[in-house]
């Protein structure tokens, strides 16, 4: 809103473009590893350090793009790795980058449990020539994404030298990305594009401004007048605030992967321990209200399948029997359905099985304010069914703890996500993860869901040998999901963005899917590779 | 000089009370710095994460609660505030060294300027009552009912937003690049404008009431009888006569109420989205992140302790039987 | 030294605390000479607009007192005589402590409690001639301080380092620091001990001998102004109801309340005197009785006492001095209608 | 923040007869009292007026004012004058609460501290200065965070148990210089016991101080506990104005030209704030009345310093 | 007579109440620089000795600050002495608790304002039954204020003090003091707030109460003409000493100390001829001395006109003076000691 030149929608002329996040004041730390690094916060680490292989989230059954790695093979049950590592490329201090620097990232990564973020269980990584060979304690086909995208890979020349990486802040990053840091403030980051030495064509982007802003009002406010380009943040009325200040350029889009939210519900309770009333309760959710009204009908994309897997991104891992099976909100024949198997109703009240009305207490973080506005929403759809809930504002920490003691009724959650519908699932109903109710530390499984065939199609999916044993797996899973309903599911995770396109063209969109918007994901890279001046 | 040893031993009392508060508080709040990252992060962290995080922010090991402290102290003897967890490995005094000029900038220049203009104004006041002066009590009182942030807000709106004249957020614009040219300054003088006002808005008034009551109480003092019967000029009277003794009351009020004022002040930079120690209390608050939390609380204290004390000496040089006996 | 010549005359003052139907009229056409050079004392009891008098001749009353009347003139050495009434907020400002100074009661209070007593002194030549130096101004403060005898050490003090008497002291030094010819003094001693107050009369009789001001001085101690005070006023509930030069006063109130206040103390030597004092109690300005306000306490009153004020006149027989002496009683008024 | 104004003033003695009619007589005590009736009246019968059910959706989403819904509804279609109306009672009630206690702390530790002598006295004087230094509402949102269950009976005891200070040491210097009245002494050397004096000598003149420090104990918790809600700490009741504008926020309602879902709580806090201050200046100027601020009667301005003369008014004459 | 310069016997049964070298230092609190140095006290009173009889009335003169009042908060016990004791009917006084109800009963005090020792927010009639209540004593609150002479007492009960004038408030205070049936009465004061005509009220009625209801008054005065005007016996205070004592007549008349002397010559007298300036300024001026470090000997002695060196070195005892037939007299001054006067 300020008459200075170097902000605002004037990055073209400089070839600068601005992105924003909401997250307040950052301090200097580069540390590619680190969750609470600005690099990672902001999402530049993707800008100065590269990752193995580039695949997109939202078609994650398409084959990955070579990235530092131009072949990966994974043998043996998926215990070991093969890669062939890029020969053209160079760190930005101009030093080759080696097989032996993508083994020494993986075995420092397997030194420091602290910055070994996705548990991957590492046994080895030896290199030979261009050729690095990864071996694991156990089978990483879920992993393979995390492993092959979300590692950044780093220059042993420097990093050897680093005496502790787990609280270092690499004031200095030397990364293989096209881009070097210029100058760091809390509040800005400025990446400046290298002159020379990036193994493919050096992108027209010629600056990449990270700003952080405080909250999402701010972050809003930027994009809606143009001093931020490309940002990701919730924004309640996106029509009217951001997409309505100028609708030819200001575009969004947020495609689902394969992660969900749902209400989950403490299966140990009774009568929820009865997948017949959880089937009822799923089918008076309207989905559709909790994505227009919760989550301002874009941020989290409605699930409009029945196994609660987020099309399109996981079109290909549907059962057949599911293919195509659309949700639906169905009031009359959830009460049908409960009636039938020997739930009754007194004038509007739903009474169980043994006569007691069927109550419920949904329960979350005060501030979390997509959600409590979502458990409203379901209150609402529960009271059509005649099970009276109450909302709770729990205290943030208090709902934490309960959560993972599971001493909760019903809450909303979030569950893993990654390159298939296994991480999703897992986190609903994989009974490895079980604790009983009062134990804390459980990774997922909130619901305290146990059913051993779930158990075992999890366990079975993350291990087969082949692909026809993980397909059996995966259909079991949807079939135990759409009979169970453990959790009920009421949107997709998302990974997506806003953009302008006053200044840059070449956005992934509806139209051209070719990675989530997303600014922290690794396909940022990706994208700024692709922007060209607006003409 | 026995006014002094109370006041030196009040002050190491209060640093006392607010280090232990400080230590001990935090770590009665449920949950820990890595489930609420987790929780923070709504699934963009994965739950894997986890374990490492407890290495990385060296949660995995167990100490007593009263050992704790001993480190804790000792710690704070040697000026280390331990490390940030948002900001891990950022040793909270580096968080503290971003934050804290912004706050002094905004709420330590505010308040004074708050405090000397609404004393100024509530000498007026005072002074000419009966005048167009009482017409600023009405407005004075409703002002000093409305809460800071909402004030804020409207202003946000009505002056920020759209097209307005200030920007609704941050310390400066995004691209410039701190240090002392004019851009910078200029730029983080017009961010401040707009918060600075409303703290001087909501928190003026107050001022502005009490000094114009001590000046109406101290009217009445023979002295100003005597000062006027001396024939001195008008001026004179109710400078060095009546606001002079007014001021001395609210000088020590100003010392005492800097706590409450700071504490509502802070509320300014959430809703500015201002980058000072406010805005990362509450971040921090909400991140579980102790040492940040404790760095921050300490230092709002000490700073508020700080000022109290130059409020004190001030006081000393302002009334003379304070001062040593002659 | 004491003359005729008035330097300060009251005619009809009349002062109210507040406005409107519940105002109080403290001071009631209250008319007063006081001459140069003299002492006049004004005596009376708490509550009888004694101090309301001497703030509202020079419209010093605090709110909510009013001025609702009469006039003070000042007779100035050689020119025509100003009513204080109708001086402008400027000049009165001007004329204030250089003609007319004034020491209050409490002398705590009446000091600046965070400025030097040198800073006090010097503020008040400075405000009336601007044009002298500091150091003028500064020396001129110390030769005060001497006059008063304190040491011109105690410039520096601060008035909480000084005794009581010290502080009376200063006073006194600053409100000589103009020169004026009227020194209006309230109860300039009452918050003093015996010794203490003979000391401070003591120097102000001697310099009144040495400077030559005329002095009003309000105290409720008669017995303090007989011995100090060449004429004597007598207030009650607003107005004056004697005057009388000191000893004549002393020997023959005319007044029934005179009389009753001289027989309520005690004497320290001779022979131990009647005491009768006064029954009653002190009237309420609220509500005035009617006809002479002192008539409910009065042992010798009688039909017109109720019902009419008597007027302040000469009485009988004291034509050879006309004003020396004057008294509001119907005693004396009747006496005089009949003769 | 409404300071407590004058920090400590001589108590006149308290004119009795005249005294309900004198607070009465002031026009500010009058106004604030009407306005905090009102308020209180609200928080009693608030919950019962409201037209909706506070949580209610409807169909009719973020609309401005209508005839259905007077301020207006929320991005769920909750109606918000129902939810103000629900909310007074949350406000009124933690903010009386917290009054109660913190004044009732207060003068257990200001008339305590102030009328017993030694260490224990310097003590507690020393403890609330230092809770009138240490930030206030940090404290308060650190505290309240602590706490494992939170709802609108412990916000009010946290404002409570950490607001007291002020009126602990406005109440310690006036006990201080009541303690050494001669009526104090008198009644010790009648043989009173200390409680005795403590409670029937020096309370009761002291109750215009305590009714200003409990009245600017309220304003604080009133302030303070919407700022929880706002900023969005747990366990204030749902409808709390502070928290219909933590929903406003949150939902970024000015951005979005929702102005109504902002204005009403803002205007009834600041409304609620104001009678209370003036209520309080009522209760100053009774026991300074020195303070009234009216001196212009009738045209005439009353200086120091120079009495207005009045020409051919009411004249001394009976 | 030197026998009354003695504290009167024991046993001794119309002495009420008595001191023997009651002592008071309040404590000051350390400052910085006097952290490590001795305690400092204001020395109050020092080695005050005085008796109350049944029946009379004992002045105590002294200009302000030597000390009047807290001579009669010590005997009220509302302060505990540094040393010495107070005797009631000759036994040493213990105030603990209960023990202290019991010892107000017997000894009362009136205040010097009574525009502050009367609580303003109490009427008449709880100030009265309050104190009839404690005691558990029989007369009624009416009783009391027609003993007072404040009648018809029902106009009275209910008003509350600020109705009432300074001198009605005094004898509300005397008779609240009078409720508890006490045997010693301590004025401290009584009439020196009120207006002169009202003042000889007040003091006709306590010699009246002491006449009829034989109560042995203190009555604390820095007014040495209504001293003498009132009271039996004379003690003059000077920097928390007794410096002479004797009765009322001996003391005013024939003033033996030279503080006495100064005081009574700086009294105003409207009987006194111009010219007698002499004598006061002959009677020595200065102020009083500080009480934290109080003179050494004599503590008059830098201001006494007659200071001798052995003033300045030993506290004179208290020694008998000539007197001339109007009761016994003493003055704590070396020049009433044989030696001196011979040497005079
Ligand atoms: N502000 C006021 N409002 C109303 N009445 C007042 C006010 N100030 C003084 N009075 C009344 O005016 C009368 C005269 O007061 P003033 O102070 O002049 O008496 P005084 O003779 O000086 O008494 P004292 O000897 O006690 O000083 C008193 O009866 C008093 O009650
Ligand atoms: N509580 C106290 N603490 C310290 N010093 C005290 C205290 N009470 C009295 N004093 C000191 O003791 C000395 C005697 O005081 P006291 O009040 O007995 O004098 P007084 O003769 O009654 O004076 P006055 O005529 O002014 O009433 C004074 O110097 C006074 O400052
Ligand atoms: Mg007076
Ligand atoms: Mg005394």
């Amino acid at each position: 809103a300020c008459g200075d030149g170097t902000t605002g929608g004037a990055g073209n002329p400089n070839g600068v473009l601005n992105i924003g996040m909401p997250n307040g004041p950052q301090t200097e730390n580069h540390n590619p590893f680190l969750p609470s690094s600005s690099s990672n916060s902001l999402g530049y680490r993707w800008a100065l350090y590269e990752p193995l292989v580039m695949t997109n989230q939202v078609k994650p059954d398409e084959e990955g793009k070579p990235w530092l790695a131009t072949e990966w093979t994974w043998s043996d049950n998926f215990r070991e790795l093969d890669l062939t590592i890029r020969d053209n490329a160079t760190w930005s201090d101009g030093k080759p980058v080696t097989a032996q620097d993508i083994a020494y990232t993986f075995t420092l990564l397997k030194n420091t449990p602290a910055l070994n973020i996705n548990a991957i269980p590492y046994a080895e990584a030896v290199a030979e020539d261009d050729k690095v060979t990864v071996t694991f304690t156990s089978s990483q086909f879920v992993n393979q994404m995390d492993i092959l995208t979300q590692t950044p890979m780093v220059p042993e020349h420097i990093w050897s030298k680093i005496t502790d990486p787990a609280t270092d802040t690499v004031k200095n990053p030397v990364g293989s990305g096209p881009y070097t840091l210029k100058t760091f403030t809390p509040q800005t980051v400025t990446l400046t594009v290298r002159d020379s030495g990036y193994w493919q064509d050096l992108p027209q982007v010629k600056e990449l401004r990270y700003t952080s802003y405080n909250d999402n009002n701010a972050q809003t406010t930027a994009l809606a007048n143009g001093s931020s380009e490309w940002a990701f943040t919730f924004i309640s009325n996106y029509k009217a605030v951001y997409v309505d200040k100028d609708p030819e350029h200001h575009k969004l889009w947020f495609p689902p992967v394969l992660g969900v939210h749902g209400l989950f519900l403490n299966t140990e309770l009774k009568p929820f321990d009865d997948p017949v009333l959880r089937r009822a309760m799923n089918m008076v959710i309207n989905r559709n209200d909790v994505f227009m009204q919760g989550e301002a009908g874009y941020f989290y994309p409605e699930v409009k399948n029945v196994t609660g897997i987020p099309t399109p991104a996981g079109e290909s891992f549907l059962a057949d029997e599911f293919k195509g099976e659309e949700f639906e909100v169905d009031v009359d024949g959830a009460r049908k359905l409960l009636t039938d198997s020997g739930y009754t109703y007194s004038g509007d009240t739903l009474l169980d099985k043994t006569g007691k009305p069927v109550q419920l207490t949904l329960s979350n973080p005060a501030g979390w304010s997509d959600y409590i506005t979502t458990l409203e929403i379901l209150k609402d759809n529960f009271s059509d069914l005649g099970i009276a809930a109450t909302v709770d504002k729990a205290n943030q920490d208090t709902w934490t703890s309960d959560v993972d003691t599971g001493q909760f009724e019903a809450a909303m959650h979030w569950t893993n996500n990654g390159a298939t519908p296994y991480d999703l699932y897992q986190s609903i109903m994989d009974g490895a993860l079980y604790k009983p109710v009062g134990t804390a530390g459980v990774n997922g499984n909130w619901g305290r869901f146990r059913n051993a065939d779930a158990t075992e199609a999890l366990h079975q999916y993350a291990n087969a040998a082949d692909d026809t044993v993980r397909q059996e797996a995966m259909d079991e899973l949807q079939r135990i999901y759409v009979e169970q309903a453990p959790v009920l599911i009421t949107g997709a995770a998302n990974a997506g963005g806003e953009y302008s396109t006053k200044n840059w063209v070449g956005w992934p969109d509806e139209d051209n899917q070719y990675a989530p918007a997303q600014p922290t994901q690794p396909n940022a890279l990706d994208i700024i590779l692709r922007l060209k001046p607006a003409s | 000089m026995g006014y002094l040893l109370r006041r030196v031993g009040f002050y190491v009392f209060t640093a006392w009370a607010a280090i232990t508060i400080n230590f001990f508080l935090p770590r009665l709040i449920p949950g820990d710095p890595v489930q609420s990252l987790i929780a923070r992060s709504q699934g963009r962290l994965d739950t894997s994460a986890i374990e490492s995080l407890y290495i990385l922010f060296g949660l995995d090991t167990d100490k007593g609660i009263v050992e704790q402290y001993g480190d804790y102290l000792g710690q704070l003897f040697r000026g280390d505030l331990g490390l940030s967890f948002t900001f891990f490995p950022t040793p909270v005094s580096e968080v503290l060294a971003d934050s804290l000029p912004w706050t002094l900038g905004l709420v330590g220049i505010t308040t004074v300027i708050s405090f000397l203009l609404g004393t100024f104004m509530g000498v007026l006041a005072g002074w000419w009552r009966g005048s167009w002066a009482d017409m600023l009590m009405p407005v004075t009182t409703f002002l000093s009912s409305i809460p800071y942030f909402w004030l804020g807000l409207i202003a946000i709106t009505l002056l920020a937003d759209r097209g307005g004249a200030f920007p609704s957020s941050g310390g400066y614009d995004p691209g410039v690049v701190p240090s002392w040219d004019m851009d910078f300054v200029w730029s983080a003088v017009h961010h401040s404008l707009l918060p600075a006002i409303t703290i001087l808005i909501s928190s003026m008034s107050g001022w502005v009431l009490s000094m114009r009551n001590m000046m109406l109480t101290v009217s009445s003092e023979d002295y100003i009888t005597v000062a006027h019967a001396k024939g001195l000029s008008e001026r004179r009277v109710m400078v060095g006569y009546a606001a002079r003794n007014a001021l001395l009351p609210n000088v020590s009020g100003f010392a005492l109420s800097l706590g409450l004022i700071v504490g509502g002040t802070l509320l300014v930079e959430i809703v500015f989205s201002y980058p000072g120690v406010g805005f990362q209390l509450f971040q921090a608050v909400g991140a579980k992140d102790y040492p940040l939390v404790q760095g921050i609380f300490l230092i709002i204290t000490l700073s508020v302790l700080v000022a109290n004390l130059f409020a004190d000496l001030v006081y000393l040089l302002l009334d003379p039987r304070t001062r040593k006996e002659g | 030294m004491v003359t005729t010549e008035p330097v300060l005359e009251i005619r009809d003052l009349n002062v109210n605390y507040g406005l409107g139907d519940d105002a109080v009229h403290a001071v009631r056409d209250v008319s007063l000479t006081l001459n140069r050079g003299e002492v006049l004392g004004l005596a009376g009891e708490s509550g009888s607009g004694k101090s309301t008098l001497a703030y509202g001749m020079l419209r010093l009353l605090p709110p909510p007192g009013v001025i609702t009347g009469g006039q003070v003139l000042y007779h100035p050495r050689d020119s025509e005589p100003i009513d204080l009434m109708t001086l402008s907020t400027a000049k009165l400002r001007r004329f204030r402590w250089s003609e007319i100074a004034i020491v209050f009661q409490g002398a705590m209070n009446s000091l600046n409690p965070v400025h030097t007593i040198a800073a006090q002194l010097c503020d008040v030549i400075a405000a009336h001639e601007p044009r002298t130096s500091r150091a003028a101004q500064r020396s001129r403060a110390k030769d005060l301080l001497e006059l008063v005898g304190i040491n011109a050490d105690r410039l520096g003090s601060y008035p909480h380092q000084l005794s009581g008497g010290m502080r009376q002291r200063v006073m006194i030094a600053m409100a000589l620091a103009l020169e004026p010819r009227v020194v209006v003094m309230d109860e300039p001693t009452t918050a003093l001990d015996v010794v203490m107050q003979r000391q401070i009369l003591a120097q102000l009789v001697e310099l009144r001998e040495r400077v030559g001001f005329s002095v009003l001085f309000i105290t409720h101690d008669l017995s303090l102004l007989v011995e100090f005070s060449d004429r004597i006023a007598i207030m009650y509930g607003g107005r004056i109801v004697e005057s009388a030069p000191a000893a004549e006063l002393y020997r023959e109130s005319l007044h029934p309340y005179s009389d009753g206040l001289l027989h309520s103390f005690p004497a320290l030597r001779g022979p131990r005197r009647e005491l009768t004092g006064i029954p009653g109690s002190p009237p309420d300005l609220r509500a005035m009785p009617s006809g002479c306000a002192f008539h409910p306490r009065c042992p010798r009153a009688f039909e017109p006492c109720a019902d009419e004020s008597p007027v302040l006149a000469a009485p009988p027989g004291s034509d050879e001095r006309p004003g020396e002496r004057t008294v509001a009683c119907w005693l004396h008024a009747v006496e005089r209608v009949k003769s | 923040m409404a300071l407590p104004t004058a920090d400590v003033m001589p108590v006149t003695a308290p004119v009795k007869r005249r005294r309900r009619s004198r607070l009465l007589a002031n026009r500010k005590a009058t106004i604030g009292l009407v306005i905090f009736g009102f308020f209180c009246l609200l928080a009693v019968l608030g919950p019962v007026l409201a037209p909706y059910d506070p949580g209610e959706r409807g169909d009719q989403l973020l609309v401005g004012p209508t005839a259905d819904h007077w301020f207006g509804t929320t991005h769920l279609g909750q109606d918000l004058f129902s939810q103000m109306l629900d909310g007074s009672r949350s406000v009124m009630l933690v903010g009386l609460v917290a009054g109660v206690v913190a004044t009732v702390l207060g003068v257990l530790v200001g008339v305590t501290s102030g009328y017993l002598s030694g260490l224990g006295s310097e003590g507690l004087s020393a403890l609330s200065n230092v809770f009138l230094v240490i930030p206030a509402l940090p404290l308060i949102l650190i505290i309240t965070l602590s706490l494992p269950e939170t709802d609108d009976m412990t916000i009010a005891l946290v404002i409570g148990c950490t607001s007291w200070a002020w009126g602990a040491r406005v109440l310690r210097a006036q006990t201080l210089s009541l303690r050494r009245r001669d009526y104090v002494e008198a009644a010790r050397a009648t043989g009173e016991s200390t409680w005795r004096i403590i409670g029937f000598e020096i309370l009761p003149n002291l109750t215009a101080v305590i009714a200003a420090s409990f009245i600017g104990t309220v304003i604080f918790a009133v302030l303070s506990e919407i700022t929880l809600a706002f900023i969005g700490v747990p366990g204030v009741s749902e409808w709390n104005w502070g928290a219909i504008l933590f929903w406003a926020q949150s939902q970024q309602a000015l951005a979005q030209g929702a102005w109504w879902w902002f204005v009403p709580p803002g205007i009834a806090i600041a409304l609620l704030g104001t009678g209370l201050a003036l209520l309080n200046f009522g209760i100053d100027e009774y026991v300074n009345p020195r303070l009234r601020s009216s001196t212009k009667v009738r045209g005439v301005r009353m200086r120091v310093g120079f009495t207005p003369v009045l020409r051919g008014s009411g004249h001394g004459h009976d | 007579m030197t026998a009354s310069t003695e504290p009167a016997a024991p046993g001794t049964t119309d002495v009420v109440l008595e001191a023997v070298g009651l002592t008071k230092h309040f404590p000051i609190r350390r400052r910085l620089r006097t952290l490590f140095a001795a305690q400092r006290a204001v020395h109050a009173v020092e080695q005050v000795d005085l008796a109350l009889r049944k029946g009379r009335v004992t002045a105590m003169v002294g200009e302000s600050g030597s000390g009047k009042s807290t001579v009669a908060r010590l005997m009220a016990q509302l302060v505990r002495q540094t040393d010495g004791q107070v005797l009631l009917h000759g036994e040493p006084v213990r105030t603990g608790g209960r023990r202290f109800r019991a010892y107000c009963r017997r000894v009362q005090m009136v205040f010097q304002d009574p525009f502050a020792s009367l609580n303003p927010i109490h009427t008449v009639r709880y100030h009265l039954t309050r104190a009839l209540r404690i005691h558990r004593s029989e007369t009624s609150a009416e009783e009391l204020l027609t003993r007072v002479a404040l009648t018809p007492p029902e106009r009275f009960l209910s008003k509350f003090p600020h109705e009432l004038s300074g001198g009605q408030r005094q004898r509300v205070a005397i008779a609240r003091a009078l409720a508890a049936g006490p045997e010693a009465l301590l004025a401290d004061e009584p009439v020196s707030m009120l207006d002169v005509s009202i003042r000889l009220g007040v003091l006709n009625l306590l010699r009246d109460l002491r006449d009829r209801l034989d109560l042995a008054i203190l009555y604390i005065t820095h007014d040495i003409a209504s001293a003498r005007y009132f009271a039996d016996e004379v003690l003059v205070l000077y920097a928390g000493q007794v410096v002479e004592g004797g009765s009322g007549e001996a003391v005013t008349q024939r003033a033996a100390h030279p503080y006495t002397r100064l005081l009574i010559a700086s009294a105003p007298d409207p009987d006194r001829i111009a010219g007698t300036e002499a004598e006061v300024t002959d009677a020595g001026g200065g102020e009083p001395p500080s009480l934290i470090e109080p003179p050494a000997g004599c503590r008059f002695h830098p201001r006494c006109p007659h200071a001798m060196a052995r003033c300045e070195l030993e506290a004179p005892p208290r020694l008998p003076v000539e007197s001339n037939g109007d009761g016994p007299h003493w003055a704590a001054c070396w020049l009433y000691d044989a030696n001196t006067v011979e040497a005079g």
